[in-house]
């Protein structure tokens, strides 16, 4: 069991299945001698050579079309788009194409393909280093949408992602890379190497679509995923709510029993993401949530979100769901 | 001085509905003129080939210059074959489509030498990206014609299953990749594949297709960039048909230039050929397909053909141009040219080529027969309505499953 | 007041809108002369000419990109995305570009356009030409997202998109183009002339964001668009479910104040669309009413939709949510 | 015989970090070497100098050829003043970054004279789509340094409400379009805006600008394809400064020609010339700008520069990169070439440089105090969070009033 960052550990899981799978390759924009923007890749092509990490003219769609078909020839291509605000001009590729391949072609053709992307904000990024476009992915039926929030599920998650026969959209909040983040940003930053959080196992993958239980509690079901996730604790702490936190992990396909077990436990639920809330999936999670435990809520599921506007730069702790909006939500759906 | 108001040039085809077809400004050079270089040419020095046209059966139905040759008489023969039964594949599956045995069907007409011959230069295990005007690629392979008709007509034996539009075939067996309908995106994928089969160490090609009007896609430029960046081996095919629809090429095209040069920016060879010459294409398509299995990456060819019938069966062409313009284009029709080389060569006759001409009607008919007996489209036996929740993924997730039952299949 | 077919009332309204400003311009693939595959265009360029009215390449991003172009400029493109299925190779330019200049820019540039494409299925068009894509808009913030359901909301709508300051996505459901259709597909198809609802009245714009109630009732409010609106009729039809039925026509700013107050009346709500339900508009829905009617609800909340699949082309009508499914969702919610 | 196993090629820079920078495989031409073509030519004729490189300002210091004579010394002065204004201004701007005074900062050393040179190829009413390097066409347009900083700042006064990142400026005035982030989405904006001036027979043109890197970006495809088919008055810019964060050149562009080569297959007409000569790059962008001024079209311009600093104030090039590379650039500084051509022709001197140098200096502390007063990113006035939900639509839509009340602004 070693201590590692969350780089350290998407780092790691690259490794491991770069050397049990010949057929696993990496590629995307600086990924190869650099190691990547985030050095998520870094030493790869050293040991694996560069035909099997390298990098990646800039077109995003270019690297998941190129993935797609050296999927279809029977690689498993792990490819990185450099932040997730920049996989739009990849979607068709993935929406129209990897997602659909199995299907219309009744299993003759399959791409077993991870595409990783830093996502959320926290980092001063403005609108096109801050975005969570996980909500489009979710929509599109054949994809898996995955997000961690700490290095073991990181490494655990990214293990299952290469191993699936399908495509898998694999988001890493960058603002998690280092270490934990609460939304509390004036307090010091905190790394994973001074904290127990940062102990991952060998060899030790993490099922998808399986949500995981992080705190328990009686008073209301927190539905959160990647950063959200410290955000709720601090907020649950620092209210004093007895939350019950469920961190989804794998957010297509859901773990519904989980949610609903708990919710039905719990009798009330907050749903919070950074996102913009229109159409976030928060909304799928109400949803869910109102049509399985419809009898059981004692008070409206409540989202707490990114604003409905574009990331901005200087009020990033505005826009921000920090633990004080959250706290707020809690109080709320106690005293309604 | 103030300066002249600007304004927009936007491109018109020569002939429209009521004008009088006139190609005399489409250059074409004698058969023989452009010649055969070597597979490890330098790019640059064959940057004429991209203006050019190859060429090898001239008006006499002889076959000259220097990539004639390569083929036996029965292969020659075989190709006719191939085009013959397309031909009549087409006139069948329109008609079957007419009569409401399926939703849509979108022919070959004039263009069945391009998918016909290129097959023929490709080895088994290599893999082609086409678009829905490729089924010659299946045929050549000896894809058996019912099964394609068991896919037009989604019917219980459909391989795919009822969920594809017609002719959006797909046999990875015959080197053919599912078709997409999204203009393009396959073209990129083809060099992905070829990217794969170099980075395995393997020996397999890839062969990308896609319209003149869709090089405007931008998966085109992907496709261009990454097949130069890392010499991927795979035959870049452009099917200029002279239509997009009802746009002509001119739309996706500029001006100047034509499609293969786009090849130039990238140092990717480029050669423009006669598509309705089956001896041409194949051998433009070996080249390409010798140079990419030796090594020397990728190669752009631009065949110059012409879409005579309808995009599509939802299509009205006489709307947009002149239905004159089909007879008048200069090129011929691939199959007569190719019958009238293997008649000059003594090989072939009139009556042998009614006499296959009888026999393609024949084979057609007889899997048409057997595909119906499957079931179409509105009769008969149907994929079930349980297979539409399958293969969304490998194993089916809970909340399919749910949806299922919620559908009561 | 004319009687038309929805592609009429699209083509009269681009008529009287490039009539009155010079500056609206048309474009797309197969636009100009020919007037588009589906014919809504027709007639425009020989009447405005080619500077105004003209084909384009077969690119979507390059279309709506120049477009975002030519409305920083100062002109007023409609353009034509030529299926919804394809519009995803220019999500890029939409989401990253026209939904955000206004305000990257603090008002500097703006994005007047209007991107129409035809969306939906009903038409044997197997995955690529059924599509109904509207969430993947309505989540991005700086975008209005629109759908008729008729030919008099069609033109009005159109008109008001045309006058809007800021971006619209416009959908029209492809198969209500030539008369409406409630999903009885084994029955005959009537055309928009034969019914009182293809009435169209001359410059007579329709705001956006305002639904319309098109019929009351006391027992469940049904929240529809597009296509749906005619099937929800069908179903509260023949099962004698007395629904509230509500035409959203907007769906982004959505009219709030009048699904609201339709479900605190009823206290029981069914949302239906076309499209796959995960992540789907549905689920947006879903959670404004619960949001908002929380207290006043009855049942949970049922969404009707396209299953989680791609659009299949044989079992079409195993995948369209007709009037049996919401009818049976319907009987359902009054049960409970 | 079974064929070889293939193999993927990987193009690699030249020189990495411990390596010794070789620049003599890279042609240069001699100053004056490349003539210049008529406004009106045909762009084949001209397809070599997409190959070759404009160059105005020799060894010596002197303008020599047909591309020379255009400047008089006070615009030369004037363009001297210009880049040293923006290396000052960076300086600064990177040093008040390092100091956590704002975010993010990305750098122009050793391009000054890319965007400071063709500010002076265009007139008021233009529109550049930049990049976020190309500052040089705001300091030369006039806009003012204290503004700049304020959104470099996001402070109270910054006209961008503290939205945008860092050096993303937006001024319609100054014909600088709101840089997006995204790459290669505004190189397309441009050519659409030039076609609504065509459409609208207005006389201005626009200015694309895309790095060398984001020339494998799709929708510079899209701005070719649009360009080309409705010859749009538009000039495209290529700055290949040979990397893209850590990628050099060779990963955007395959292995042969030049990103200029591009606009062969679009008939485009393209040259590459001396970025780091200010004299040639501002003629060859009025060339252009002339062309499209008068109906001709568009031009696609590669100049040819080299990124001395580091992408980006989050990038260390030590880790990919020879820290002698900048030095052994075989253009030299654009900065010292244009004082030297200064001083040969007797208009400038070392002193008066040293001169122009600190009024740089002062004006841009002079700026700096000014935009401080107003705020800082960590520090004094700020946008206020209010702002942040106005102008997502002209009118807030009640959504959104919602969530600005949810929020407590
Ligand atoms: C991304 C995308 N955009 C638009 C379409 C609609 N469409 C189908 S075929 C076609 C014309 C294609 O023309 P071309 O590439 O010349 O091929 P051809 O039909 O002539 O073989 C168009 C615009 C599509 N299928 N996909
Ligand atoms: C669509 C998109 N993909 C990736 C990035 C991340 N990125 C920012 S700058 C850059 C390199 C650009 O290189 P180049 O075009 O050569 O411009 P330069 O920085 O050299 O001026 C990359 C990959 C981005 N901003 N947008
Ligand atoms: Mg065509
Ligand atoms: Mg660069």
């Amino acid at each position: 069991m070693a201590r590692m960052t969350m780089i350290e550990a998407i780092r790691a899981a690259h490794d491991e299945a770069m050397a049990a799978d010949d057929r696993v390759v990496v590629f995307g924009e600086d990924v190869g001698f650099f190691g990547g923007v985030f050095r998520c890749t870094q030493g790869l092509q050293a040991k694996y050579g560069k035909q099997r990490c390298f990098d990646a003219p800039i077109n995003e769609s270019g690297i998941v079309g190129a993935a797609i078909g050296m999927a279809a020839y029977g690689l498993k291509p792990v490819i990185e788009i450099q932040f997730a605000d920049y996989v739009y001009p990849g979607f068709d590729q993935i929406a129209s194409e990897a997602a659909r391949i199995r299907y219309r072609s009744a299993g003759d053709f399959t791409v077993p393909l991870v595409i990783r992307m830093p996502a959320g904000g926290g980092i001063f990024g403005g609108q096109t280093h801050s975005q969570s476009p996980e909500a489009i992915f979710t929509h599109v039926c054949g994809l898996k949408t995955v997000i961690p929030s700490n290095p073991r599920d990181a490494k655990g998650l990214l293990l299952s992602a290469i191993e699936d026969p399908d495509p898998v959209i694999f988001l890493e909040p960058k603002r998690l890379y280092n270490g934990p983040f609460d939304g509390h940003h004036d307090r010091p930053v905190v790394s994973w190497k001074n904290v127990d959080e940062g102990d991952v196992p060998e060899d030790d993958p993490v099922p998808l679509g399986k949500a995981k239980v992080r705190r328990e509690g009686a008073d209301v079901t927190v539905l959160a995923y990647g950063t959200m996730v410290h955000v709720a604790q601090a907020a649950c702490e620092e209210t004093g709510v007895d939350c019950e936190i469920i961190d989804l992990r794998t957010l297509v396909p859901v773990d519904l029993p989980t949610i609903a077990e708990s919710v039905k436990k719990t009798g009330r639920c907050v749903v919070v993401h950074e996102a913009t809330r229109t159409g976030g999936y928060g909304a799928e999670l109400v949803s869910l949530v109102q049509e399985a435990c419809f009898y059981s809520l004692e008070t409206p599921i409540e989202r707490v979100t990114g604003w409905d506007t574009p990331y901005p730069h200087a009020q990033e702790w505005d826009y921000f769901p920090g633990p004080e909006r959250l706290g707020a939500a809690l109080k709320r759906v106690m005293e309604a | 001085m103030p300066a002249k108001p600007l304004s927009l040039h936007v491109p018109e085809p020569g002939c429209r509905p009521g004008d009088t077809p006139d190609f005399s400004n489409f250059e074409i050079p004698r058969a023989g003129e452009v010649t055969r270089p070597a597979v490890d040419v330098d790019p640059n020095e064959i940057r004429d080939m991209a203006f050019s046209i190859v060429r090898v059966l001239n008006k006499k139905g002889e076959a000259v210059g220097d990539w004639a040759g390569a083929l036996s008489a029965d292969e020659l023969r075989e190709g006719l074959r191939h085009m013959l039964t397309l031909r009549v594949y087409d006139e069948r599956m329109l008609t079957a489509q007419r009569q409401g045995k399926t939703s849509f069907y979108a022919q070959h007409l004039g263009e069945e030498a391009v998918s016909c011959a290129v097959a023929g230069a490709l080895a088994k295990g290599d893999m082609n990206f086409p678009t829905y005007r490729q089924a010659g690629l299946l045929i050549a392979a000896g894809y058996p014609l019912e099964t394609m008709m068991n896919q037009i007509y989604s019917n219980a034996a459909d391989p795919l299953k009822g969920r594809q539009l017609p002719i959006c075939y797909s046999s990875k067996e015959h080197g053919f990749f599912t078709v997409s309908g999204n203009l393009g995106t396959q073209f990129l994928q083809a060099v992905g594949w070829a990217m794969g089969s170099a980075i395995a160490g393997d020996t397999k090609i890839a062969a990308g297709w896609i319209g003149d009007g869709s090089t405007a896609e931008s998966d085109f430029h992907a496709a261009m960039v990454f097949a130069s960046t890392y010499r991927a081996p795979v035959m870049l095919n452009i099917v200029n048909n002279q239509w997009a629809i009802s746009s002509f090429q001119g739309i996706a095209r500029g001006g100047v230039g034509t499609f293969a040069a786009r090849g130039h920016g990238f140092g990717i060879p480029a050669i423009r050929v006669d598509g309705n010459d089956y001896l041409a294409t194949r051998a433009v398509a070996s080249w390409a397909a010798e140079r990419a299995r030796s090594g020397h990456g990728p190669t752009l060819i631009e065949y110059v053909t012409y879409r005579a019938g309808a995009h599509s069966s939802s299509d009205d062409p006489s709307v947009y141009r002149s239905p004159e313009e089909a007879a008048a284009w200069p090129l011929g029709d691939p199959i007569e040219r190719l019958k009238s080389h293997l008649i000059v060569l003594d090989e072939w006759s009139e009556e042998r080529h009614e006499q296959a001409k009888a026999e393609a009607m024949d084979t057609v008919r007889t899997a048409q027969k057997a595909a119906e007996a499957n079931g179409t489209l509105q009769d008969g036996a149907q994929p079930s309505p349980r297979d539409m929740f399958d293969q969304v993924f490998k194993d089916m997730p809970p909340h399919l499953v749910r949806q299922r039952q919620e559908a009561g299949f």
